[in-house]
């Protein structure tokens, strides 16, 4: 305990010293260090701070520093979160490597594999996609296609892999590839490869909602080291499900954190746009929409502070990633719906002068939105998971 | 907030359930309904509650009580409805005890408290007059002079017809709210028992020109703030309860799912079901955290008026919800069994809407919420 | 179309001279006319006047002449239900006889049958209930387990019916019973006996609503003579599926046919319970929840109108009666959940004095609304029917 | 109420599907988007529509026109909402010639018709000025004096920008709603054209001191009754193509169900599905119904403006609400591809939004149809 005072005094010294003036200022999504080979960082001061964190293994706290890691217990990680909050750091770094992929290699490589790829993902130098989603396997993510087959010291992938966030800015993909027809779960690997190797090609995915980080990738005949396997052949479904739960609970953190902070209370935009009479907004029906939106939103809240506090008592309900993904998911969606109602004519534009830059703004995020209920395991996905794993309703 | 319950309250808890479920299921309130229970109640069992100490959960050692926060109380009402069991727990310990726990220092104060620690008395409070729950929209009056007389009708009096004394909201010569503490015996007091639909006690309660003395006061300036406390607890509490029905209901339907077969298969397998069920699932957890939440606020001493009526809006908004959603969707899943009366999952719709209009339901309180947040 | 003007005159002088003044007034569901051997007759005009149509055939004026029926083609039998209407006739006799059983004689039964049973019905001598559903077989019919067993001359049936609608007034009954136990809908006969028969006994069921004409009926050892089997063995259940077409319909007109017209239309009830500012319902969100509820009724009705107008236009869609089943039913209980907000207190009356004979008589109705959407199938078995038959989804 | 189309009318129905199948498919609007073309909608197809008639339905076939009732513009419109087809066909040969064939006769209004009844001229009407459909709630002024002029905004004016001239709702000096028809060529207007989220012709025209002469009054007295029933009818031919839309989205969405594979069966098997499919086919005959009995009603002569404006309210609720929940469906049903600007399903949704609030939503048309019966 009194180490861990110590280990604060340290680090918020050191943080102060280190972390630049405008490296602790508010950041938007736009300002995400994602690192890579291509990356182009926005100022130098952004490129030091990310580089002054790796060095010391920050990036990545927990992870060992054999890999270039920090080597943080989990209550000095959380000391250096508190710290880096308290005094406005920017998150260094942030990538799909950090999160997904280096969790996974820490449990399921080799150690040639932890070699090779942890540091770069430390020090931001390679910057990796995801290759889970095709056409044929959305919610049936088992029944997937691609195929890798073994050609003696390497394998040769085919397909078509779809969703693949930021395929076309990455270096390396993780990729989960059949290599057994005959078997559903039990014929699935986990490759990595480089995104320039031969035969890969990638096309960005334009949404209802305009341009998007996703993209279309595709494999033709690429070739790929046997080494690059992790864990067993055919044992790659394990891995990809420990994988998918954190990105259920990354999607079901949309509905009620605004990072940006910029969309508008929704009362505040119906005084705005339906007026008001005695003092309360104009269109009683309406009001009430708002009134109840809003405290279905501080019931969910409530929610997911009761699950922090039974978690921490041990007594967890179980399956509540399915719970807030779809609950956070379907009352994300019904708020923009609700928008659309109270702004009328001023929800409807889709660029050009006519239109505030927040009227636009907001089209584009209820247009987005509807996807949530489908990425990362749809909402009727979520409902079965519950039904099953929660209530014990039969097949 | 904690959110979570505490070692002690878990322990109540327990208590409650073992209690609740051995003396009063849904069978001994069917056996009330059919006898016509004179009292509305099993009164050997409220003595038994009062001898635990539930009636005076709220109330300071001084008086007798245990002095504990408003959260021991409703895990007491969350298993009270589970049975749908009847008492006077809700209406005479929770509401009107925090009323005289709250309310200025008098002699018939303590008295009262005392009282009602030792089970000796009941209070009941008389507040509506409409149709539809309306604390303010009141024509009960107090007449000026030296000799107050007070005169009005309420209805939808929780307990009433068994209640010792009632705390009744009027209006005073000034057109300000009052609250005046009245013996059921006085004379003047008429009641009149109302047969409801969920079988519980309720009344209506005529007063005449009751004299009124300066003692039998609740309150002075703070009349109305001390009354939206109350209000907004009472609504906690009916929250708890109706959490406890709600999920005994869903329970019992999710029993029942997994147990009926038709066309060869149980019909749990039906995905139609089961994404009901799920999504059912899902706001009865709301439920519980908005029900939490107060009680947590309250436990921890939070004081702030305003915000623990958005918590009790909140609450009694979505439990009113939940319950009317479960307590339907209970019988048609159920099918033909869930109609009978011989079955007891019908119960729980009666009481459903009579714990969902209690002191507000869904609709009024989405218009208190919009209303507390200025809009 | 000259005879049918012929036809329409003697029939309204018939009717002028033969209906009693009584019969010509409005009627309530108290005053219906069922027949049977222990029916006693609300009033002598009552008597009379059913005596009086059953002895023209009037009461099954479509029935052939030879089995008692009026022997009308349909043409003549709309132009009796017109004059009926225009005169405020009573409709003299009501029986599941006339509207389930008869019908399905005339077309399954053999000539010994209709001679024997059909007469008795236009007549109004015998009552007949309706042995279908069991505890263990509701939405799923065909599970029934009654059984009737071959005793040479005779069968033997032992088993347990629910909701059979006034099996202690009724003298015979309509019965499934299960021959075949290795076929499901192949194993099922229909059979008719005498309530009078050894073993037989019923029990009232009490509804949450209070009490209904509903029964259990047991069946222990009866004896029912093989002449009474009515098609082939094991083929009863096409004649069940045929009868369920008719009550089906008559269960979808709950909702919009109010028959005793006592039900205050919400908007009025609102405007008393809720009071009015600025000439409107108080409550604006209640306000809008009846003109909604009033509208979708509206759009409900023009359906039917349509859905007429197409069947008579050769347009029909199909499963209409699932559809109406289902939104008549699923709208009726909506309307009276609405009407349970509205009233606040005054709704949750059961009985005594504190509750208006309006108030108290709502309570009962919203409860009894309840079953609408099971009986007659469940709508989630119409929304099956819809899928399947409309929609063409796959099982 | 006939309820059904006559033989004429599925005569023009045939005829229509026909043309914007083969002419207008989703592809054409997506392409009109694309190459942010000019017109906003394909001139040559117009041209085809005005040869078969199509812009002269209501006009009297003294100045050009078929003098057809609303009815067999419905059914062209419904085919239009089918492939989401841009044209004038709403803004200018329903609505703006509504307005004016039903306006008191003048040498402004012959020539008005002839021209839109040959294709040479386009009306649009020009009303709303707040976020919400409020065709009454508007700054929009005609000064008083010798030489009237008009000032005012005008937004979410369909087809603004390709119009000839407009109908504008404003105020005069005693503060009475007029209608008059301006020319877009006129001096002191000015026309910006809105790229909308549907990919359809919206502008925002401003009024500046435009002078107004006597002749281009339309209605006087009658003013409020002749745009009440404009709008009505203008909203029953929405209804009409939003039922196009809707009924096309959701067989759209049937045909994936059927042939979309998860899990290795068809997901249309999964009941959850099935029920809401089910469902949503119910709210659709329930639409239909209603867009047949609004024009049914004018087909037959129908002229309470009551009637008909109940009747164009619950069309306009129903279709709003059910396009909302088909269009909704559609994409959620699709899944990922759903999402994707490559499949057309977004467009309906897109297209859904707008023709909601085009002349009121469902929360205007509840609120108005309680207004019409008096509660």
């Amino acid at each position: 305990m009194e180490n861990l005072e110590h280990f604060r005094r340290d680090t918020a010294a050191w943080l102060e010293q280190n972390c630049p003036a405008s490296m602790r200022t508010p950041m938007s999504e736009a300002d995400t260090i994602w690192g890579g080979r291509r990356f182009e960082y926005p100022s130098e001061d952004a490129r030091l701070w990310k580089e002054r964190m790796a060095e010391r293994g920050w990036t990545a706290p927990t992870w060992p520093k054999a890999y270039g890691g920090g080597g943080l217990s989990s209550a000095e990680a959380a000391v250096l979160k508190q710290e880096m909050r308290r005094l406005n750091c920017r998150v260094p770094l942030f990538s799909f490597g950090l999160g997904m992929l280096g969790p996974a290699l820490l449990e399921f490589g080799n150690e040639a594999q932890k070699q090779q790829h942890l540091p770069h993902i430390v020090n931001g130098d390679i910057r990796w996609c995801q290759g889970y989603s095709e056409p044929g396997a959305g919610s049936d993510l088992a029944g997937l296609q691609t195929s890798a087959v073994d050609a003696g010291d390497h394998f040769v992938v085919n397909g078509h892999k779809v969703w693949t966030s930021y395929a076309d800015k990455s270096d390396w993909i993780f990729c989960l590839v059949r290599t057994d027809k005959n078997h559903k779960q039990g014929g699935i690997s986990f490759l990595l490869f480089d995104m320039e190797s031969a035969g890969v090609s990638t096309r960005p995915i334009q949404l209802i909602s305009g341009a998007s980080p996703f993209c279309e990738t595709f494999f033709d005949n690429v070739k790929v080291p046997k080494a690059n396997l992790v864990g067993e052949l055919n044992q790659g479904w394990t891995i990809a499900k420990r994988l998918l739960q954190h990105e259920r609970a990354m999607i079901s953190e949309i509905g009620f954190a605004d990072p940006s902070g910029q969309a508008a209370p929704l009362a505040q935009l119906a005084r705005e746009y339906l007026g008001e009479s005695h003092g309360r907004i104009a269109d009683r029906v309406l009001r009430a929409d708002i009134a109840r939106h809003e405290m279905k939103t501080q019931a969910f809240m409530a929610t997911l502070q009761r699950a922090s506090a039974e978690a921490k008592a041990g007594q967890s309900v179980g399956a509540t990633s399915s719970m807030f993904k779809y609950y956070g998911t379907e009352n994300n969606k019904a708020k923009f719906e609700l928008m659309m109602k109270i702004a009328g004519h001023h929800g409807l534009g889709w660029e050009g002068p006519g239109f505030s830059e927040r009227d636009l703004t907001s089209t584009r995020r209820w247009l987005r939105s509807k996807g949530n209920s489908i990425e990362g395991g749809t909402s009727e996905v979520q409902l079965n998971v519950i039904a099953k794993q929660v209530l014990g309703l039969p097949d | 907030m904690s959110m979570v319950l505490n070692a002690e309250q878990c322990a109540t808890q327990a208590a409650a359930k073992k209690l609740i479920q051995a003396r009063s299921p849904v069978l001994a309130l069917r056996k009330l309904r059919d006898e016509k229970a004179d009292r509305g109640f099993d009164e050997s069992l409220w003595q038994q509650m009062v001898e635990l100490g539930w009636a005076g959960i709220l109330i300071p050692e001084e008086y007798g009580g245990l002095g504990l926060s408003p959260g021991y109380l409703s895990v007491v009402l969350e298993e009270c409805g589970r049975t749908l069991a009847a008492s006077p727990l809700w209406s005479s310990s929770l509401f009107a005890t925090y009323l005289l726990v709250h309310c200025a220092d008098s002699a018939i104060r303590r008295d009262t408290l005392a009282a009602l620690a030792a089970g000796q008395c009941q209070v009941a409070v008389a507040l509506e007059e409409r149709a539809r729950h309306a604390p303010y929209d009141i024509d009960t009056v107090l007449s000026a002079g030296e000799h107050s007389t007070l005169t009005g009708r309420k209805h939808f009096v929780v307990n009433g017809h068994v209640a010792d004394k009632f705390i009744v909201s009027c209006r005073d010569a000034h057109n300000q709210l009052r609250l005046v503490l009245v013996d059921a015996a006085h004379k003047g007091v008429r009641v009149e028992r109302n047969w409801m639909v969920d079988s519980h006690n309720s009344a209506t309660v005529y007063f005449d020109n009751v004299t009124i003395t300066s003692e039998q006061f609740l309150g002075s300036a703070d009349t109305v703030q001390l009354f939206d406390s109350a209000l907004d607890v009472a609504r906690l509490g009916l929250a708890a309860e109706m959490l406890g029905s709600a999920s005994e209901a869903f329970e019992r339907t999710l029993a029942y799912l997994k147990e009926r077969e038709q066309f060869g298969v149980i019909i749990g397998s039906f995905q139609g079901l089961k994404h009901r069920a799920a999504n059912m699932f899902v706001e009865l957890e709301l439920a519980r955290s908005c029900v939490r939440a107060g009680f947590s606020y309250l436990d921890e001493g939070g004081s702030d008026a305003t915000q623990l009526a958005k918590l009790a809006s909140i609450a009694k908004m979505q439990l009113s919800q939940t319950l009317n959603l479960v307590s339907n969707e209970s019988v048609q899943m159920h099918g033909g069994i869930g109609m009978t009366d011989e079955h007891e999952i019908g119960f729980f719709l009666k009481r459903a809407r009579v714990l969902e209009q209690l002191l507000g339901d869904d609709v009024f309180h989405v218009d208190r919420y919009a209303e507390l947040n200025g809009y």
